[in-house]
């Protein structure tokens, strides 16, 4: 075990995964540049040589295509985008050929390879650098998805995603690098798929993921000091969905509450509350909620950002609601110690 | 012998896909097909080129490439008929074509879709430090697709072993050259401002095909990096599907009948006596009745098969 | 009024448009060739000109920007996509620019476009020419989209939306181009956002949209004749959503059944259930159920296909289940005559 | 006097942006923003060939070309402060810039995404028989995106009034030309290989960039169609951010002082005599401070437009 930063962690599973195995390439916009990626990649050339890490010109999608390929051909690629937004250059890559390549050949292939996209926010991200558009990836069969809150997780799942047999979308959300979190050493692995419980409590379900669900858990502690006791299920991967781990505590709870970084409708948030209602619908003692992002881009001033994200004030206010329990949450509020627009004191800008 | 082997290559592409097109009426292939007789010396000549350790991928229009390179023209059959002994399990059809045995990768159905996979693999072959070469199919449209630059700008800068061969046949779907391309464009010029070493050539004369391949295979396996090579030829019959279509009025039959002219089959043929290619078409004739009475005696694939093969460990199941 | 098929009404609005405004044009792979984009586009070329009605080279990003700078030079573009399998290669382009040009620049500009995009079944289209992806562009804030099912509602959608002031996704299934119906003649517009309601009927509430309220009427029809009452709502519009329609509905039958021929995981059917648990719960007699496409693509064998898809047996089977009633559905399957993988008999490949 | 004008314009575009270095540590100016200084000769001669009837469309560093083609200076600062009299009304920030009036028709932040924009306002030009020309301006990695390619096809086919202005600075971020595109590449060679008209010029000489621009703008109201120009310029500052980074290893000192020795300013200040000089720095002094003025007094816009603008008819609400 050691401290390390979200940030670290994705470094510490890309050296780990370089060094177990000749076959992993890891390569984006940046990846060599003196601030490898946000620190994610820093160092990684020099220890593994550029014909492993390396840089790439800005052709989004053919650097896709050009993944898949070399996973065909055997190797373990890692391909990092500084932005979620510019992989919308390569949906077809992604969407036609990495997530059908083993169905449509019959299973006799498949594309196993990681692509990082990190996820911005605040500090004027604006409409095309904080797009959270998991809820793609999650519609389509063929990829799995995860968004890790916990620099343990982001570096356990980052390790399976790479060593295993499927293409994988990897969420990284900006203000999570400097997030920092007991985290194990060598080749330490995470499932895809199982959620990771971070608060329990028997009057409500609290379902998230990434960073969100470190406001969640702020709202946890707040509540269970103000005697309400919520269960925090922390997704860690949107494709597939931890469903067992969410009716186990559903049936207990009866009430559920989903957070989603993503844009409203159709949402992530949204397909879980449909699946509870369909599924478990004697179990909910009153209506399920969600709480997501508005049905708008983030705008770029900071004075359109303050009323746009889901913070522990909210979700502890809605989870007293749905429990008919009157909660001032204010000091969830007056706790807080920095810029709305940023995820902490660290953060200056510019980008 | 070299004109023998690629005369046999030549063969089985069009009496297989004459076959198809003989049959295809019986609706019992049920999946969009698209030809490839009168083009078949580009597939036959490049893949004289290559061995089974040599990679290649190809778009919708694959049969010929599949084939050329070693695939099994059973599951190919098969494949098309949608049963469970197809390349591809029956999901894929005439667009998705795979035989890992015979280095050939797999073709798909978007245009442009595979070019980067073919450089991809080449970055691998690389890695690897195999002497092998990436040959990615492409036709005339799929030059116009962005990922086509993109792709060949990282092969160059990479100097990754892959050639690319693509098929001018003048048109996409019905639309001809002159709607999607400026006048006076010649492709493999354009490859050439790109950083590749470029050439084109006569794309029904298997022969001069054979040529310009195995010299550039050699080149790349030399190191000298990627390399295009452009083709003008002609499919005969429609777009997709088995008939002819010189009446609907994109192109004239004058232009069709002056392409037949250049049957690359013949063209061949004349160099061999006669007997030989008696004994040839006999057995060409034989194995597509056998590829065709496989595919026929094949099974379906179980229901359930609609929902695997998704990720590593999850099936689907019917009706979400 | 004219009968004509839904192809016949697709070309009539495009005719209809092109008369009406010298700013139309219309292009696409294909759009002047001689099947005219299965008969949508036939004779325009012809009547308009080249300069407005003209083919496209593959390339399908660079039009999609080419559309927006023409819309925001005043033209107003009608793209058409043969499939909508090819539009993911656009997807920077109509998430990035067209969705957002409006907000990004503060309201200043607007890019009123039409991407019509066509939906493959069946028939061994396979897993890349038949993706119904309605439930992506639902999540995109900044677009409209649009699903008709019969022929007059494609013509008056899409006039209004070449006449309206936003990006729309005109979503047009391949198995309704035959379909035949009364269509409005001249400048017929239906607004985008009301759905139409195709049977009434006071037990269940079906929401469906595209080519499976075909098979939903079916459905109603036969459970109409066994006694049980189902409003079928036709949406049209995917976003926005006619919510209003569904709730008034809904607080009637107190059951809910939502049909979508998109992926289950994240489609718009989840968006609905949980829109409706969320804010109608108490109206809910029963869980809310949906039919959707598997999570799976299609795959191109007949011998696959036939399980893939919901049908009226499906729905109806589902129907009396939520009613608690047994009914024999064997007639909705034994009355259809003609292969499974067809809309029709008309029907006979290649594409 | 066109040396007067060019140099008002390049002054306007320094000032401006030295005075957002100065001020962007204050943390009031909260948006990644991508400084031009160094590069303004390139927006202010192909500006000074344009009229207001022109469109241009640029990328994510667009302050010069915002500009130099008639942008309102307040307006633009206004904008990176947030604020409601910014261009977007603080929803777009440095990156999204707008001001129909002086035909500036977008900036936007995705490397390549107002390429096939500018072609679609010229092929508008086109239709409407506007003599008016649509200009792209876009940096040497724009090079590298597959829309780039597929956009110049269209252009060249259809002889649309476009012109393509390439700033090449070496840099993408803090990618040397060496990683992403292959030795000995010359960007407007490929270009001219897709059928464009083009040259490359001096971009840190405003009088040589405003005769290429002035001649390629008439040829293509002769309707000689698209044009290409590169300019081969540099980027003083950190890519995004208001320091100098030639310290943190991408690039050295040294270069970096080559290049300011070609600092276009005084290359122009040469020509025209002191107190002309002094004058117009004054004005434009007084041009920056009134636009921070402005900027630090306008109003934040009211908290309900982040959910405004989205469609001609909804508006969204908070926390769906
Ligand atoms: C991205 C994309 N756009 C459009 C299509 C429809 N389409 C199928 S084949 C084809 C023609 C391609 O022409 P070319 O590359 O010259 O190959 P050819 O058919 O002539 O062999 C087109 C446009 C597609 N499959 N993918
Ligand atoms: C599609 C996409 N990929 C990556 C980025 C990140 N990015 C922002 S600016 C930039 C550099 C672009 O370089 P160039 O076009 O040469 O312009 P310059 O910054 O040198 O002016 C990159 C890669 C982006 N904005 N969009
Ligand atoms: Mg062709
Ligand atoms: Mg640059």
């Amino acid at each position: 075990m050691a401290e390390m930063s979200y940030a670290e962690a994705i470094r510490d599973g890309l050296a780990t995964a370089l060094r177990l195995d000749p076959s992993v390439i890891c390569y984006g916009l940046g990846v060599t540049d003196p601030k490898g990626v946000f620190g994610t990649t820093l160092g990684l050339e020099a220890e593994f040589g550029s014909d492993r890490v390396f840089d790439m010109p800005t052709a989004e999608n053919a650097m896709t295509g050009i993944a898949i390929g070399a996973a065909l051909g055997g190797l373990r690629p890692v391909l990092t985008h500084q932005r979620l937004d510019f992989a919308l250059l390569s949906m077809d890559q992604i969407v036609n050929n990495a997530a059908k390549w083993r169905f449509m050949f019959g299973g006799s292939a498949s594309a196993p390879l990681v692509i990082r996209m990190i996820l911005g926010r605040g500090w004027g991200q604006g409409p095309t650098h904080s797009q959270n558009l998991h809820a793609w990836f999650a519609h389509i069969p063929g990829l799995k998805v995860v968004m890790p809150t916990r620099p343990a997780d982001a570096k356990g799942l980052l390790l399976s995603a790479i060593f295993g047999q499927d293409p994988v979308i990897f969420l990284e959300q900006r203000w999570l690098h400097n997030a920092r979190g007991e985290t194990p050493q060598g080749d330490y692995r995470v499932p895809i798929g199982p959620s990771a419980q971070l608060h329990s409590g028997d009057d409500l379900t609290v379902v998230s993921s990434g960073y969100l669900s470190i406001e969640a858990l702020h709202a946890a502690q707040f509540l269970a000091a103000n005697g309400v006791g919520c269960d925090l299920i922390d997704l860690r991967s949107l494709r597939p969905l931890d469903l067992p781990a969410i009716r186990a505590s559903l049936v207990r709870t009866g009430r559920l509450l989903v957070l989603d970084s993503g844009f409203a409708t159709g949402g992530i948030a949204g397909e879980i509350l449909a699946w509870a209602s369909e599924t478990a619908f004697s179990a909910l003692k009153v209506a399920p909620a969600r709480l997501t992002a508005p049905d708008a881009p983030e705008a770029t001033s900071p004075a359109l950002t303050e009323a746009y994200h889901v913070r522990a004030e909210h979700i502890a206010a809605r989870a007293a609601q749905m429990l008919g329990v009157t909660l001032d949450v204010e000091p969830l509020v007056s706790r807080r110690r920095f810029a709305h627009d940023t995820p902490g004191d660290w953060f200056k800008g510019p980008f | 012998m070299a004109e023998l082997d690629l005369l046999t290559s030549m063969k089985r592409i069009r009496a297989v896909e004459e076959r198809i097109a003989l049959r295809y009426g019986e609706q019992k292939m049920r999946c969009p097909t698209h030809l490839s007789i009168g083009q078949e010396a580009v597939a036959a000549g490049v893949c004289a080129a290559l061995t089974a350790a040599d990679l290649a991928v190809s778009g919708h229009r694959a049969h010929a490439h599949y084939l050329a390179k070693g695939g099994s023209m059973r599951a190919l059959v098969a494949e098309l008929y949608g049963k469970v002994d197809g390349c591809c399990r029956g999901k894929g059809g005439s667009m998705h074509l795979t035989d890992r045995a015979a280095g050939f990768v797999g073709s798909t159905a978007i245009v442009g879709g595979t070019i980067p996979v073919g450089v991809g693999l080449a970055l691998a072959l690389k890695q690897q430090r195999s002497d092998a070469v990436s040959v990615v199919f492409l036709g005339d449209a799929a030059t116009e697709t962005g990922v086509f630059y993109e792709s060949v700008n990282f092969a160059v800068l990479k100097t990754l072993p892959v050639l690319f061969v693509c098929e001018n046949n003048l048109y996409s779907v019905y639309s001809p050259l002159s709607v999607r391309q400026p006048p006076g464009r010649e492709i493999h010029r354009v490859a050439q401002a790109l950083g590749l070493s470029a050439q084109s050539g006569d794309g029904n004369d298997a022969l001069a095909v054979a040529g310009l391949a195995s010299g550039a295979v050699s080149a790349i396996r030399n190191g000298a990096g990627p390399q295009f090579l452009e083709f003008s030829t002609y499919r005969w019959r429609e777009h997709c599907g088995p008939n002819y279509d010189n009446d609907i009025g994109y192109r004239t039959e004058a232009e069709f009948e002056a392409w037949r002219a250049c049957d690359p089959i013949p063209k061949l043929e004349a160099l061999l006596d006669a007997v030989r290619i008696e004994t040839l078409n006999a057995k060409v004739e034989q194995e597509v009745d056998d590829a065709f009475a496989f595919a026929e005696m094949s099974a379906f694939p179980p229901e359930f098969e609609a929902f695997t093969d998704l990720t590593s460990d999850v099936s689907g199941a019917a009706h979400g």
